[in-house]
C-alpha cells in the first residue's frame, strides 16, 4: 500500500463496454514490462449494464492482495466516478471521457472522440492508461493485435491509430500521475487466473476426463479445458446436470481416467450423494468448489468462504476426504495437481476449494517446471496385484490396489453398498464394521501428507493472523502494513483445511497474544473448525460476508479493539 | 513396476469359445418365481452368443432388485446410485471405448430417478447397451408405482391409485430416435436373449426394456397378463421405419409387441471426439511439449 | 435386564415367513394385555429369504430398550438356532418345529403339523408363544381377527382353530417356562413404531402436503400420512426424485399448506440445495431423516447415527436451522409436531433425526392428548402487516410476517437470489450485508426455545453418558443396570442437537468425574459438535457403526477402561 | 387475530378490467435487443386478456435470464432454484388450486436441468403453464450450449461443437399427449400473447415453447433466422389430432411452425385428489375428531 511501489488502477463501466477486454490487455502488458499485478474483477449477474470494475493493483514488487484506495479511475462510465469518488486520494487520475462532461477534482479529460471512432474507443483508452504507466507503446501495440489481429484483421489498423494517437494525447497532456518505476527484467512468466491455473494444474496432473454442468464461477476451468481437449487428449462434456457430471466423472475414473468436475455451491449440492459414493467405492475424484455467496442462488458473481462446512460434511455417511485451498493463482495449480495425486493414492474425493475471487483475479506467476509435475498414473502395477484379485482387499493402510476394468482377465467389482472384500453387496455386519475401519484408515495416511499451514513471521506475536484459502495475501499484506507500523505480527495460513494435524499449528496459536480468525462468512465456519479439532478458541475475527472480498484495509479496519 | 495394458477387445481372444460356465452361477437375494431369474439368464446367454469373455464386459448398475443382477455372473461390475447408472456408464464409456458397456437397472432407476439421464442418453447416442428390468413397480422398497405402473394402479403409496400417467418408454425412445429401441419378456427367454445380443452387438445407444414380473408386489402386470398379450413381431416390420415403429410403440394393452421396434444408425457420441479415435484414455500420456505448448498461451 | 421384569422375545426367520405378521401381533396382544414393549426389527435388503428378525422384549414396567440375551427364541429356521445359540441363557426356550429335526438343550418342540395347515402355521405359532407368555387366549384371537377377518374371512375358521390348539398343546406339555408376571390395567395405550408417531405428530400439526421418493427406513410415514389423506385432507405424492419431492413441498409450503418430506442419506444427499432455498426464501419446511449406514447406498436396513454432521452443514450458504433427535416414540410424535411450529415461526428448514431402529421399533405408548398439540396455522395475522407488504422486511428479530399468495391484494415475491426486503432480485452489497444478518438473528430466537438436554441423575456423576436421538433407551437402561450395581452413573441425553445452548448442559458436562459420549457412529460426531460448540472436550466413547442399535450390553461391554 | 382468507378465483373480482398498468414497468437486467422484451410484452398482454389481477396469480421460475421475467411485472412470485420451477409450481398449485399458477424459465432450465420434472410433470397433467424462453443457448452463464441448441453449435464449452442431438421439446411433449403444446416466437408478440391466453386457460399443464433470440450468444439462431422460418399453422391444422400433431412437432428447419400444436381435453392431476374438489389445502382444517379417529387404529 505505499504508492511508490503500488498503483490501484480500476477500470469501471457497464458489462459491455469491453472493460474486460481492456483490463485484460492492460494486466498482460504490466505482466510482460516485468511488472506484478493483482487483479480483482467485481461484475453482476447480467450480460449487459449494471456497473463492473476490473481492478489492477501493479507495482515491481509481488503484489499479492487488492486493495481499495484508487490511484488510476478509468471511468467508462459517468457512474463508475460517482461509486468510487471516496476511494480516490489526492494524488489520483479519473480518466474520463471528455465529452462526458464529468467534473471533479481528479478528472482527466480525454477528447476519445477525437482519438479514435466508436469501435475502437476501448483501445483510445487503454493507449491513455498506458502512457499514464509509462508502459512501452510498442509492447502494448503488440499485445492489441495478437487478440485482435487474427479475430478481426479489418480493425488492425484502427486500433493502432487509436492506440498512437490517445498514447501520444497523453503524453503531451498529462503533467500529473506519476508513471511507475521502471521494473526488473523478468522472462518467461505468465499472466492467468486461478480458475486457468486450477485447470493447468489438472493438464499436469493428467487429467483425461472433465464433466461440468456450467456454474459461476467455476465455468472458465471447462472452458479451457475444453480449448485443449484435442491436443491434450481428454473428453470434456457439458452434462445434463451436475449428479450427471460427477457421476460420469466417477464412472470414468473408475475405469481409469484420471477425472476431475468444477462447480459452485448450488451444483455442488447436487453432487453430494456422489461424492459418498466416491468414498464407498474407492473412486478418485476431484471436485472444484468454487464458492459463491449463497445460501441458493445468492450472488452468483460475487465472492465468499461460506461454504467449508459444507463440504468438510457433504455426503452421507463417514469415509476420509481431503480439502485443499488455495490461496494464491500458484497454489491454485500445485495443490489441483497435488489433488488428482491424493485421489489416486487414497482413492476418494479430494477438493480444491476456490472462490470467485480467486477465480477470476489475475497475476504475474512464474513459469511452472513441468517436470516437477507428473501425471498421475490411474492403477497399480502388477507387482501389487494378489489373487485372487479382490478391489477393495482389506491392507496395512486401507488402501487396496485398485485395477482398471479391461486391462487384465481380473474382474473388478464395486458397490455402492457395503461389500466384501471382493466388491459384491453383504448384509455380513462384521465385514461391514472392519470395511468401515478400512475406508477411514486411510485418514492416517492423508494426515502424513497434509500440507502444513504456513507461518510467517514470529512464533510468540502479539497478534496472529489465522486465515485460509483465498485471504492469504490480503492477510499477509494487512501484516505486513501493521508491521510496517511496529506492530509484532504474525500470519498463520491454511492452504489445506482438511485434515488438519493440530501438532502442525497448534503451538502457533498458543504463542500469540491475541490471535483473530480471518475468513469470508459470517459464522466464523474455520474457527469453529479449529476449536472442533484442538479445542483452542478463537476468539477475534474479521468476517466478510457482503460479496466482496477482503481486502487489507478491510482487515485492518475491521480488527477488533483489543479484549 | 509393470502396469496392465489391454489387449483390444478384438485381439487376444482365447481360441476357445465362451461358455455359460465362464459367466458363473450364484445365489441371489430374489424372490422365488420372480422373472428376474430369466433375465439372468437370457443376458448370460447373450453373452455368451457375442463371444464376449467377463473382463471385456463392465456391467454399471443403479439400484433396486434389478440392479443386483450383474451381482450374479462373472464380469466386471460398478453398481452406483440409484437411478445413476447411465452417467457412470457414459463416463466409463468415454474413458475407455475398448470396454462393452452395458447398463442393468429398473425401471423406477432408469426412469423415475434416472429420468433425465435417460433422455440425455438417447441424445448422446452413446455406444453402451441399457437393460431395464420393467416391473412397473418398485420392488427393493415394496411396492410403490413406478413411472411404468399403470394409471390407476393401487399400492400401500396410492391407495387411491397411481395419479399419473403411464410413462412409455419404448415410445419415448422412438420418437427420440434412440439408435436401437427393443422390448422383450422375461417368459421367452431366447427371444429376450437374442434381442440383447443385437442390442450388445449394435453401435450406438441400444435399449432392451424387458417386462419382468414381480410376484410379490404387482398383482396386476404378471406373468399370465404378459404372456397372455406379448406377441413377437412379425417379420416384416421394419425396424428402420420410423413411423412404423412409433405406432408400435404405442400399442400397448390388448397386445404387446415384442422384439426390435426402431433402429438406425448414425453416428455415435464417441464419434464427436477426435481423441477416442486413436482409442482409450485409460492410460494416454500427453507429451510434456504439448503442455508446454498449452501453457505459453499465458505468456 | 431382570428376568423377574422382563422378557426378550426373539422371532426368527425369512423374509416371507411371516415373521413380522407374528411379531406385530404379538406386539400388539401383549400391549393391550397391559404390558410394555420395546421392538427391535432386524432384516435385510431383500423381499424374500434372508435372516430377519423380529425382536419383542417385554414386561410389567416401562421398557425403554431392546435387549441382546434372548429367552425365548421363536425359530422359523434351523438357521435362527444356529445365529442365536450364544445368546440363550440357561432359562431360555426355543420354540421350534418338531419336523426341523432341531436339536438343542433349550429346544421346546412344536409339532405343528399336527397343530395347523401350512397357511395358518403362523397363527400357531404365536398361539404357542402366546400361552408361554400367559396371555389370554380370547385377546389374541381377537387381534387374529382384527387382522385378518375382513381380508381373509374365508381363513378365519381356520385361525382361529389353529391357536385355540397351538394354545392347548402348549398349555399341556410346557412346563419349564415361566410366563409374564400380571401386568397392570392400562386403558387406551396404543402401539406404534417411531414412523408412525412421526406421521401421528405431522398430522397433528396440520401437514396438509407431503411428498417423497421411497427409501428406506422413511417410506412408511407416507405410507401412513396417504392412508389417512382422504379422511384428513392432505395431498401425498410421490415424486419422481428427492430433488422434485422436496422442491414441490416448498412450494407447497410458499403457498400455504404445512409440508413435510422425509428420506434417508442418499434421497436427503439429492435435497440439500432445497435445504439451503428454504434457508433462504424462509420457506418453512420439515424434513424427516431417517438414518441407515453410510456411505452411499450402504446398509439400507440397518441402524446408524452418521449423519449428524451432514444434516447440520447441508446446504450450501449460512442460514439457520433446528435439528431434532427424538429418543423415543413419543418424543418422534412431539417433536416433529413442533418440528411444524418452529418451522412456521422461524420461516426455514427443521429436521427431524431419526434412524432404522427408531423408525421401526414399535412401543406402548400413552394416548396423546391432542388438544396439547395444536395445528400450524400457516402465515401471519393481518395485524402483523405493515404497508407496502414486503415479504423480507427488515424486523428485530429477523422474522418477517409471511403472507400467502393470493390471499390478499399484496404481492407475495421471494427469490433464491439474494434479494431486497421486498423479495426482488438486487446486487446492492448492503442489503446483501443486512440480509444476512437479518435470517442469522432468527438463531437467537430459535436458541431461546431448544428443547434442553436431559440430565438424569445427580450432577456430579462418576460416570456420565452423552447421547443424542434413538439411543436414549439403551443409555439410560445402561445406567440403571451400572447403579444397580451400586454405581454413580448419570446420563445426559439430548433431543435437539440444534441449535445448542451450552449453558443448559456445560456444567453438567465438568461436574462428572468421567464423560462417556455414546453414540451409532465411528467418528464421534456429536462429541466433536460439543467440543466445537463448548470446548468441552469429551474423551471416552462408546461407538457403533455395524448397523446393528446400540443396546445396553454393547454400552456396558464397551465403556473404555478407566484412563 | 385475524388471518386473511382467499376470496376465490371466480369471486370478488373488482368490477373494472385489469390493464396492463396492473402489471406496471420495471427496469430490466436484459441485453438491449434481447427477445425477452417481447415475450415479458406478450405475457402481461395475456394476463391482461385474462383479466387476471396480479394477486391472483402465481409466477414460479427457476435461474437464467428468461426466469428473472417475473421480476419484472406485479404477481406473486416465487424464484425457486435452476431447473426446478416445475416441481415448486406443482405443489403450489397443489396446495392452493385457486391460484393461478405460471412457469416461466429457460431451455437450460427446463429441458437440462429440469428435465426429469419436465416429463414428470406432463405425465401428471398438473393445470399450470410453462412458459419456455428457447434461445437455444444458456444466456445468463453467457453462452453454452442448451438441450435445445442444434447439434454442432460451437461455443467457447463446444468449440468442436454440441456433440448431442437436439432435444425437440414439443415433439416429446406431443409424443407424450401433453394435453396443450404450442410453440410461439417473440417476433410475434400479439400471436405469442394470444397463444399464452389460450395455455392459461386452458385446464391441464400446457406447454409454450417460445423461441426467442439471444442477440449476445446465440449467432447462430438469430431473430433474421427465426423471422424467415416462422410461420403460423394454417387454420385448417387440428391440434386434436395427434398423428397430425407429431408431424407437425418434427418440423424444423426450412419451415416452423407456430402456433397450438396439439391439445387433448382431460382429467387434471388435481382431479386424483378427493380433497381438492373441496378446494384449497391453505387454511383447511382437521377436526379434532378426525384425528382421534386415526389415531384409534393404533389402539
Ligand atoms: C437416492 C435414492 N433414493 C431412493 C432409494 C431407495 N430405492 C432403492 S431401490 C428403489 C426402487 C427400485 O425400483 P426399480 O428401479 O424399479 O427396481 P426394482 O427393485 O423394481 O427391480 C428405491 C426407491 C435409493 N437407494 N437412493
Ligand atoms: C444447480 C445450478 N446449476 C447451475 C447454475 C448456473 N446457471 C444459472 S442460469 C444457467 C443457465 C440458464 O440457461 P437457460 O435456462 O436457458 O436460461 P437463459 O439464461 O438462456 O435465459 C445456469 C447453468 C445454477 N444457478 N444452479
Ligand atoms: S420383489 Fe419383485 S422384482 Fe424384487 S425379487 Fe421379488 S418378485 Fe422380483
Ligand atoms: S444473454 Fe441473451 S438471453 Fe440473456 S438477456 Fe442477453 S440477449 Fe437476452
Ligand atoms: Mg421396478
Ligand atoms: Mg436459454
Amino acid at each position: 500500500m505505499n504508492r511508490e511501489r503500488t498503483i490501484n488502477i480500476v477500470i469501471g463501466g457497464e458489462a459491455g463496454q469491453g472493460l474486460v477486454t481492456v483490463g485484460g490487455l492492460l494486466s498482460k502488458a504490466l505482466v510482460r514490462s516485468g511488472y506484478s499485478i493483482c487483479v480483482n474483477q467485481s461484475y453482476q449477474s447480467r450480460i449487459r449494464g449494471g456497473h463492473n470494475t476490473f481492478e489492477i493493483r501493479t507495482g515491481t514488487d509481488e503484489i499479492t492482495a487488492p486493495q481499495e484506495k484508487i490511484d488510476l479511475l478509468v471511468a467508462l462510465t459517468n457512474e463508475t466516478i460517482d461509486i468510487h469518488a471516496g476511494l480516490l486520494g489526492t494524488g489520483s487520475l479519473t480518466v474520463v471521457d471528455a465529452a462526458q462532461n464529468a467534473s471533479c477534482k481528479t478528472c482527466f479529460h480525454v477528447p476519445y472522440k477525437e482519438l479514435a471512432n466508436a469501435r475502437s474507443m476501448n483501445i483510445a483508452a487503454l493507449g491513455v492508461v498506458s502512457c499514464l504507466l509509462g508502459l512501452d507503446e510498442e509492447l502494448i501495440a503488440g499485445i492489441v493485435n495478437e487478440s485482435f489481429g487474427k479475430k478481426h484483421p479489418e480493425t488492425a489498423e484502427e486500433n493502432r491509430a487509436a492506440l498512437t494517437k490517445s498514447y501520444e494525447w497523453t503524453k503531451a497532456n498529462n503533467s500529473r500521475f506519476e508513471k511507475l518505476p521502471q521494473a526488473p527484467k523478468r522472462e518467461g512468466r505468465l499472466m492467468m487466473n486461478g480458475n486457468d491455473a486450477v485447470a493447468l494444474g489438472a493438464l499436469a496432473a493428467g487429467v483425461k476426463f472433465y464433466a461440468f454442468y456450467p456454474m459461476t464461477p467455476s465455468t472458465s476451468i471447462g472452458l479451457n479445458l475444453a480449448s485443449w481437449a484435442k491436443k491434450a487428449g481428454l473428453v470434456v462434456e457439458q452434462a445434463e446436470d451436475e449428479i450427471a457430471a460427477i457421476n460420469m466423472a466417477i464412472g470414468a475414473s473408475f475405469a481409469g481416467a484420471p477425472a476431475m468436475v468444477a462447480t459452485s455451491g448450488g451444483g455442488f449440492a447436487l453432487m453430494v450423494e456422489a461424492v459418498s459414493l466416491s468414498g464407498m467405492t474407492e473412486t478418485p475424484i476431484v471436485i472444484v468448489m468454487g464458492q459463491r455467496p449463497a445460501p441458493a442462488t445468492g450472488l452468483p458473481t460475487r465472492t465468499e468462504q461460506s461454504d467449508l462446512e459444507f463440504v468438510l460434511h457433504s455426503g452421507h455417511g463417514e469415509f476420509p476426504r481431503a480439502v485443499y485451498a488455495p490461496g494464491t493463482v500458484e497454489e491454485c495449480f500445485w495443490l489441483t495437481h497435488r489433488a488428482f495425486h491424493t485421489a489416486e493414492k487414497f482413492q476418494g474425493p479430494v477438493f480444491v476449494m476456490t472462490d470467485q475471487f480467486l477465480a477470476d483475479t489475475f497475476r504475474a506467476v512464474a513459469p511452472f517446471d513441468l517436470s516437477k509435475y507428473p501425471a498421475v498414473r490411474a492403477g497399480a502395477p502388477l507387482d501389487d496385484i494378489k489373487t485372487p484379485y479382490m478391489r477393495h482387499r482389506f491392507t496395512e493402510s486401507g488402501v487396496s490396489p485398485r485395477l482398471l476394468p479391461g486391462f487384465t482377465k481380473h474382474l473388478v467389482v464395486t458397490d455402492s453398498d457395503e461389500h466384501t472384500e471382493d466388491g459384491h453387496i453383504t448384509e455380513d455386519l462384521s465385514v461391514r464394521k472392519l470395511m468401515v475401519e478400512k475406508r477411514l484408515k486411510k485418514m492416517k495416511g492423508m494426515m502424513k501428507e497434509t500440507v502444513a499451514p504456513e507461518l510467517a513471521g514470529v512464533k510468540k506475536a502479539d497478534l496472529l493472523f489465522v486465515s485460509w484459502g483465498s485471504t492469504k495475501g490480503s492477510v499477509v499484506d494487512a501484516a505486513a502494513a501493521l508491521k510496517a507500523k511496529g506492530q509484532n505480527v504474525s500470519t498463520l495460513h491454511f492452504s489445506q483445511v482438511w485434515p488438519l494435524v493440530p501438532e502442525q499449528f497448534v503451538s502457533a496459536l498458543e504463542g500469540a497474544k491475541r490471535v483473530v480468525c480471518v475468513e469470508g462468512n459470517a459464522s466464523g465456519q474455520f474457527a469453529r473448525l479449529i476449536r472442533r479439532e484442538t479445542g483452542f478458541e478463537i476468539k477475534e475475527h474479521v468476517r466478510r460476508y457482503d460479496g466482496l472480498p477482503i481486502t487489507p484495509e478491510y482487515i485492518i479496519r475491521n480488527i477488533p479493539p483489543p479484549l | 513396476m509393470i502396469y496392465p495394458t489391454q489387449p483390444p477387445l478384438t485381439k487376444g481372444r482365447r481360441k476357445s469359445m465362451v461358455t455359460l460356465n465362464d459367466y458363473g452361477q450364484y445365489e441371489t437375494a430374489w424372490c422365488p418365481g420372480c422373472g428376474n431369474f430369466q433375465l439372468l439368464k437370457a443376458v448370460k446367454q447373450a453373452l455368451v452368443a457375442s463371444n464376449l469373455e467377463p473382463h471385456q464386459v463392465l456391467f454399471v448398475s443403479g439400484i433396486g432388485q434389478a440392479a443386483k443382477a450383474p451381482h450374479y455372473l462373472n464380469a466386471n461390475f460398478f453398481n452406483g446410485l440409484h437411478g445413476r447408472s447411465l452417467p457412470a456408464a457414459t463416463g466409463a464409456k468415454l474413458a475407455n471405448p475398448n470396454l462393452k458397456v452395458i447398463a442393468e437397472s429398473g425401471d423406477g432407476c432408469n426412469y423415475g430417478e434416472g429420468g433425465n439421464h435417460f433422455i440425455s442418453a438417447i441424445r448422446r447416442n452413446i455406444d453402451i447397451t441399457v437393460i431395464v428390468h420393467d416391473n412397473q413397480v418398485y420392488g427393493l422398497t415394496k411396492g410403490q408405482a413406478s413411472p411404468t405402473s399403470e394409471h390407476g394402479f393401487t399400492t400401500k403409496a396410492q391407495p387411491s391409485g397411481y395419479p399419473s400417467e403411464t410413462f412409455n418408454p419404448i415410445g419415448i425412445a422412438v420418437a427420440m430416435h434412440a439408435s436401437f429401441v427393443a422390448r422383450g419378456f422375461t417368459g421367452m427367454t431366447d427371444h429376450l436373449a437374442e434381442i440383447i445380443r443385437q442390442a450388445i452387438a449394435h453401435k450406438g445407444f441400444s435399449l432392451v426394456d424387458v417386462l419382468q414380473p414381480c410376484v410379490t408386489f404387482n398383482k396386476t402386470n404378471t406373468f399370465a397378463w404378459y404372456k397372455k398379450r406379448c406377441y413377437e413381431l412379425p417379420k416384416d416390420h421394419d425396424p428402420a421405419n420410423w413411423d412404423a415403429a412409433m405406432k408400435t410403440a404405442y400399442e400397448w394393452g390388448e397386445k404387446i409387441p415384442l422384439g426390435l421396434i426402431y433402429k438406425c444408425d448414425k453416428p455415435t457420441f464417441e464419434d464427436n471426439f477426435e481423441v477416442l479415435k486413436s482409442g482409450s484414455l485409460v492410460g494416454a500420456d500427453t507429451p510434456i511439449e504439448t503442455l508446454n505448448e498449452i501453457i505459453k498461451q499465458y505468456r
